[in-house]
């Protein structure tokens, strides 16, 4: 299996505003830089899953963010992201569009707010389409005048094969009437039903790379399983890689066939579920488990370090059990050993 | 009517947006939405507000042009004798053209008109601040309490604000102008009590959305009363929101004010800068092409409302950048 | 079919308040209402005072002048002019066709103007033109319009000798007509045009950081097209409330524009019953301008209720 | 002593037009204290509806709750004074628990002042409040901005300790909340709950939260509770 997506030393920091501190927030300094992932490196092989856990804040969302370039323009990143040996950084912003929906496409958490509530389910499904079509008609044009009334045929032909590949894609996410559900507008829906919408949406065009971001999110248990099989019916069928960030973990064990676990904006574990979910190595892993439900809820000491202020060293030591002075002082490297990798000096 | 609507464009979508859904539903989705949105906010907090606080930034340099042009206009307000060279009643030759001894003329019955200046901004500033006051404290009861105890007396509340929104302002002013003899403080009260009606939506709006809040639900919870939680919890949240409502209801007012001097409905007896471009206008300034007495008063009234308006936007544009840095 | 009743409920409170007020203010407000229903200026002896107090039944009760009132309303009957020698409801009915004519041109362009620049200053609010040019639809909107048409007047019309300074009184052909109106129209338009770009520059750089936009981006749109394709129409939904309050707004702007440019219209009408106290015109004048603006803002929220689905949820 | 809720029913927008919608319906059980009792369902069931009845926070359309075996809608002024200190509730969002705009301290010792509580007792009892609760000191000169939603929620149960109730309705006290962090409110709540007796209500969609939690559990589905031991 080929490498599909290789992130490495992933950089991603964000300028936090300098001045006028005079209103608010008087005891704080605000003059800092927030490092929301720092030296991440993963790849991806084709038709694979990747589950990018963690805890809120701890910097995921922001690489699903930097993988599809929708950060705003004025975060800092750095590092390289090949995608099918394209470093995706470097491409320009037309390149990229060209790339987004059509190769790589993204799930948001909120499928309610990431469809617009003013236009059509119909419509808004339909617009992949349009849009990757679109542009190759725009080349055609440019050789050969065609007359208008060619065109508006022409036309016509294309949206109704645009609104059979949608009642296709519809029929696919379980909508047994797709017609009816066309002329429907988000706001009329429930957020579950959205959700497939949105993933319906995003799988219209058989896009290599499906990035989920945090898809369960606010679902429930009901709605949870529904989309598990919603996700792993689309692994089967399709050729696409899924890159899942999720905060649960049961959630990523039914589906993906490795997991990183990421901790104040790096990563500290990758391994395959199995034997990440029953001999964890990094005690952060470990003590994440633990307080997992079925384990008794045993909490880890203390709380995440904020991304503008991480502690020296292992950024994990103030919470960990297990930690040695060496700990505290140099910060260790993602060592990596059988398939599997942990961010640990007390770690074999 | 004549101006706040202008100004701010992000409340007013807001506002309509949860005009339109009615309260017994979003009682039954609220939990899911918030949760959405807050979900969401949480993440935009983290890099996307970014941009909102560019265009703050933005703003602030309007804010610091705005408040020093204010700041001038209070010091004339407040203490024209030391800037005006004459007093705004004492006579000299009319029609004079600017010399060194009238900077900038004589009107018609011959008073210098860079005094009547002067004292103009204090009659022009009074008319709207007097009357936005009595506005934004109508506006913020009338919402405070549909907002808060919502029901029937909401309804009732909206309604009568729904039926004043509608009827025209300027015309209405204009007919009960005509009928009373014009006084100021006939103006400043017409005025006042009739443009309080998007003060209240604001405020109903916003405070709709803060009675939900974790914090109000729990002093209510507490045993709070009632008007402690209005004055203590509810309030300083509104504040960001009333004082650029506030600033733009002057704005308005002001130029209402000239408006309707203009049209010979003002105060003689008080002359404010309205009232000496009415003047110039009916009694042959403009005709004469005496741009020293029509220009400067007009001009004065939009650098005021300018700067009153710019403050207004200030206060918004920082309230977004706190709200920015709050997330974090 | 809730809001829809209360709404229509509001909108009949309205109609009646407005037709109440127009019925009672020369009746409470202070002087002899035959004097505020026939103007003070115009001299009658007592005994004609007398002879229209009976004629226009103002000894009787005031429930009876109440119904006789609404009787006349729906008869068109607004009251005689005595300034005028002619009834009010066939003065308003010439005069308001021109400013009927003059607001409604004004303000679609102002609010096509305003939408695009404004869409587009709120795109990219932080280059150095859209900055600009939010400095000046600022300034512009805080410029009594009666000043702006003061400027306008003087320097194309006055100094530049461009355009007339008087209204036409002459047969009005088209090209007459255009001629005319440009610069007032352009003087009401910009004025729209200043309040709609605010408006729309808030709004949609409030929408551009909606997660519908970033998932558009997502989709492979890039640019201006997220703008066209997305943020505009949700953007521009509280431009189409606005625009009703707005027309009464510009009706009030277009008074005063009117009288500078001394245009056939309302304005004009209003400025002369004002200054020769003829309140027969006044009062009428107030009853049409009211119900054009209760209308609009009708208009208007049919119109939101179709464009914005949240509204018309299936039950 | 203990907190009854009996036939409540719940209908929203019933009004001259429209039937309305029903919540839920006949829905009776039984709190005491010392003991938890979890409610479960899935969301847009109600449940937080019913948790805001059961505080007092809004009045069902039908049925009546006991607290002490009065009635709450025939409770005179004094005793519904009583009624709302003991019964307490606390909500799922943590960053909205606070008024952004004052200082953790001001919303703390605005409840002491509520309770009067004398100046130097207040001091005494917010920083025995912040050892239960496991927090530094520092936390008061914050804002809530300034704070993460654990150390928020637990402030916010401490806000709600000041007032000792009897009672405690927990609305999804850990939705919000990460795994680790949740573990660390759960286990909180058990410690107070055996220090000082409380019973508690804790609404969750989240069956091993509440298994965790509680003895007696609740399914509240298609407008019915049905129990389960």
């Amino acid at each position: 299996m080929n490498t599909l997506l290789e992130v490495k030393d992933l950089n991603v920091s964000f300028q936090g505003n300098e001045n006028e501190n005079k209103t608010g927030n008087k005891s704080e300094n605000k003059n800092e830089t927030v490092t929301a992932v720092s030296c991440l490196s993963i790849s991806i092989r084709e038709k694979e899953t990747l589950a990018l856990v963690g805890e809120t804040g701890c910097g995921k969302s922001v690489v699903a963010h930097a993988i599809m370039r929708l950060l705003p323009p004025e975060s800092i990143v750095k590092g390289t992201i090949e995608f099918k040996g394209k470093n995706l950084l470097k491409l320009s912003e037309k390149e990229m569009a060209k790339l987004r929906g059509k190769e790589i496409s993204i799930i948001f958490q909120n499928p309610s707010l990431a469809l617009n509530p003013v236009y059509s389910i119909g419509h808004q499904l339909a617009e992949p389409l349009r849009i990757h079509t679109q542009k190759m008609r725009w080349k055609e044009k440019e050789g050969k005048k065609e007359k208008v009334k060619q065109k508006e045929k022409r036309e016509k032909k294309k949206e109704n094969s645009n609104l059979s590949k949608v009642s296709r894609a519809l029929k696919r996410v379980g909508f047994s009437n797709p017609r009816e559900y066309m002329g429907y507008y988000p706001s009329w829906c429930s957020g579950g039903m959205n959700q497939r919408f949105l993933i319906a949406a995003s799988t219209m065009l058989d896009p290599v790379l499906l990035i989920a971001d945090e898809p369960s999110k606010g679902l429930d248990r009901d709605r949870v399983s529904e989309l598990e099989n919603e996700l792993k019916g689309l692994k089967e069928k399709s050729e696409t890689s899924l890159l899942l960030i999720s905060h649960d973990l049961g959630f990523v064990r039914r589906l993906a066939d490795r997991v990183a676990v990421m901790y104040a904006g790096e990563i500290v574990e990758i391994a395959d579920p199995s034997s990440l979910f029953e001999s964890p190595l990094h005690p952060y892993t470990r003590g994440l488990l633990n307080s997992l439900p079925e384990r008794g809820f045993v909490p880890i000491p203390g709380a995440s370090p904020p991304l503008s202020n991480p502690p020296a060293g292992c950024r994990f030591h103030p919470r960990c059990p297990i930690k040695e002075k060496r700990c505290t002082q140099e910060r260790p490297e993602l060592k990596e050993s059988n398939g599997r990798a942990v961010r640990c000096f007390l770690c074999p | 009517m004549m101006q706040e609507e202008a100004y701010i464009g992000e409340n007013t979508t807001q506002e309509s947006k949860i005009r339109k859904s009615t309260i017994q539903e979003s009682i039954i989705q609220e939990s899911t939405i918030q949760e959405n949105t807050r979900q969401w906010n949480d993440f935009r907090s983290l890099n996307l507000d970014l941009d909102i606080r560019k265009y703050g930034k933005n703003l602030k340099r309007f804010n610091r042009g705005g408040l020093f042009l204010f700041t001038f206009f209070l010091i004339l307000a407040l203490i024209p004798a030391l800037f005006a060279p004459y007093s705004p009643t004492e006579r000299f030759i009319p029609y004079e053209a600017p010399s060194t001894a009238h900077l900038l003329g004589t009107n018609d019955i011959g008073n210098d008109i860079l005094s009547e200046l002067v004292y103009g901004a204090r009659i022009s500033m009074m008319v709207g601040f007097a009357s936005a006051c009595i506005s934004t404290l109508i506006g913020l009861m009338i919402g405070l309490l549909s907002g808060y105890f919502r029901g029937t007396l909401d309804e009732l509340l909206m309604g009568f604000t729904d039926v004043v929104l509608i009827i025209p302002k300027i015309p209405l002013i204009i007919i009960l102008g005509a009928f009373l003899r014009p006084s100021i403080w006939i103006l400043i009260l017409v005025l006042g009590l009739l443009s309080w009606e998007s003060i209240a939506r604001i405020v109903r709006s916003k405070t709709l959305q803060i009675r939900e809040a974790g914090y109000v639900k729990s002093a209510r919870c507490m045993g709070f009363s009632p008007f402690h939680i209005m004055v203590s919890d509810i309030f300083p949240n509104l504040v960001h929101v009333l004082l650029p409502k506030f600033m733009l209801a002057t704005a308005s007012a002001m130029i209402s004010e000239a408006s309707l001097s203009f049209l010979g409905l003002g105060d003689i007896s008080m002359k404010s800068w309205g009232i000496m471009l009415s003047f110039a206008f009916s009694r042959g300034g403009f005709i004469r092409e005496m741009w020293w007495w029509y220009l400067p008063p007009g001009v004065c009234i939009t650098l005021c409302v300018m700067s009153i308006a710019l403050i207004g936007f200030g206060f918004e544009g920082r309230e977004k950048e706190k709200r920015g840095v709050d997330a974090e | 079919m809730h809001e829809a009743a209360k709404k229509t409920f509001r909108y009949v409170a309205s109609f009646l308040l407005i037709v109440t007020l127009n019925f009672a203010l020369p009746r409470l407000m202070p002087g002899d209402p035959v004097k505020n229903l026939i103007g003070e200026d115009v001299y009658v002896s007592e005994a004609v005072m007398e002879e229209l107090r009976t004629e226009m039944g103002l000894n009787r009760p005031l429930y009876e002048q109440f119904t006789a009132y609404i009787g006349d309303l729906l008869r068109f009957d607004l009251g005689y002019s005595y300034h005028l020698h002619s009834p009010v409801a066939e003065i308003l009915r010439e005069r308001i066709v021109w400013t009927l004519l003059f607001v409604g041109v004004s303000v679609l362009l102002g609010a096509a103007l305003g939408t695009l620049f404004g869409a587009y200053a709120g795109w990219k609010p932080e280059t150095k033109a859209n900055r600009l040019a939010c400095c000046g639809f600022i300034a512009l909107s805080c410029t009594p319009p009666y000043f702006l048409a003061l400027l306008f007047l003087e320097i194309f019309a006055f100094k530049l000798g461009l355009f007339p300074f008087k209204g036409f009184y002459d047969v009005p052909t088209p090209g007459s007509i255009a001629h005319h109106m440009f610069l007032p129209v352009t003087v009401m338009a910009l004025f729209s045009a200043s309040r709609n770009f605010l408006i729309m520059r808030g709004s949609v750089i409030q929408e551009k950081g909606q997660l519908y936009a970033l998932y558009a981006r997502a989709k492979g749109l890039y640019d201006i097209s997220i703008l066209f394709r997305h943020v505009i129409k949700n953007a521009s939904l509280p431009i189409i409330t606005l625009l009703a309050l707005d027309f009464g707004f510009l009706f009030s702007g277009a008074l005063f524009t009117e009288i500078v440019f001394s245009l056939n219209g309302m304005g004009t009408l209003i400025y002369d019953a004002i200054i020769g106290k003829d309140y027969p015109v006044l009062q009428g004048s107030f009853l049409v301008v009211a119900l054009a603006v209760l209308l609009a803002n009708m208009l208007a929220d049919l119109a939101y209720a179709i464009a914005d689905p949240r509204v018309r949820r299936p039950a | 002593m203990s907190l009854k809720a009996e036939n409540l029913s719940k209908t929203y927008g019933s009004g001259l037009l429209g039937k309305g919608k029903c919540i839920f319906r006949d829905v009776s059980f039984e709190l005491e204290p010392g003991q938890t009792c979890g409610l479960m369902g899935p969301s847009g069931e109600g449940k937080s509806t019913l948790g805001r009845i059961i505080a007092g926070l809004e009045s069902p359309t039908a049925g009546t709750i006991h607290f002490k075996d009065s009635p709450l809608s025939g409770m005179k002024k004094a005793e519904y004074a009583t009624f709302r200190r003991r019964v307490q509730m606390m909500f799922q969002d943590p960053t909205d628990a606070f008024n952004p705009r004052k200082r953790i301290e001001h919303s703390i010792s605005e409840v002491l002042k509520l309770l009067d509580t004398p100046g130097t007792e207040r001091i005494r009892r917010t920083k025995e409040m912040l050892k239960t609760i496991g927090l530094p000191e520092e936390v008061l000169a914050r804002y809530p901005a300034q704070l993460s939603g654990g150390q928020l929620q637990r402030l916010a149960l401490g806000r709600i300790l000041l007032l000792e109730p009897e009672y405690i309705v927990l609305d999804e006290p850990t939705s919000a909340l990460d795994v680790s962090v949740q573990a660390q409110i759960l286990h909180l709540l058990k410690k107070v709950q055996a220090e000082q007796g409380i019973g508690y209500l804790l609404i969750s969609h989240d069956e091993a939260v509440v298994r965790f939690m509680s003895g007696k559990m609740g399914m509240l589905e298609n407008g019915k509770l049905k129990v389960f031991e």
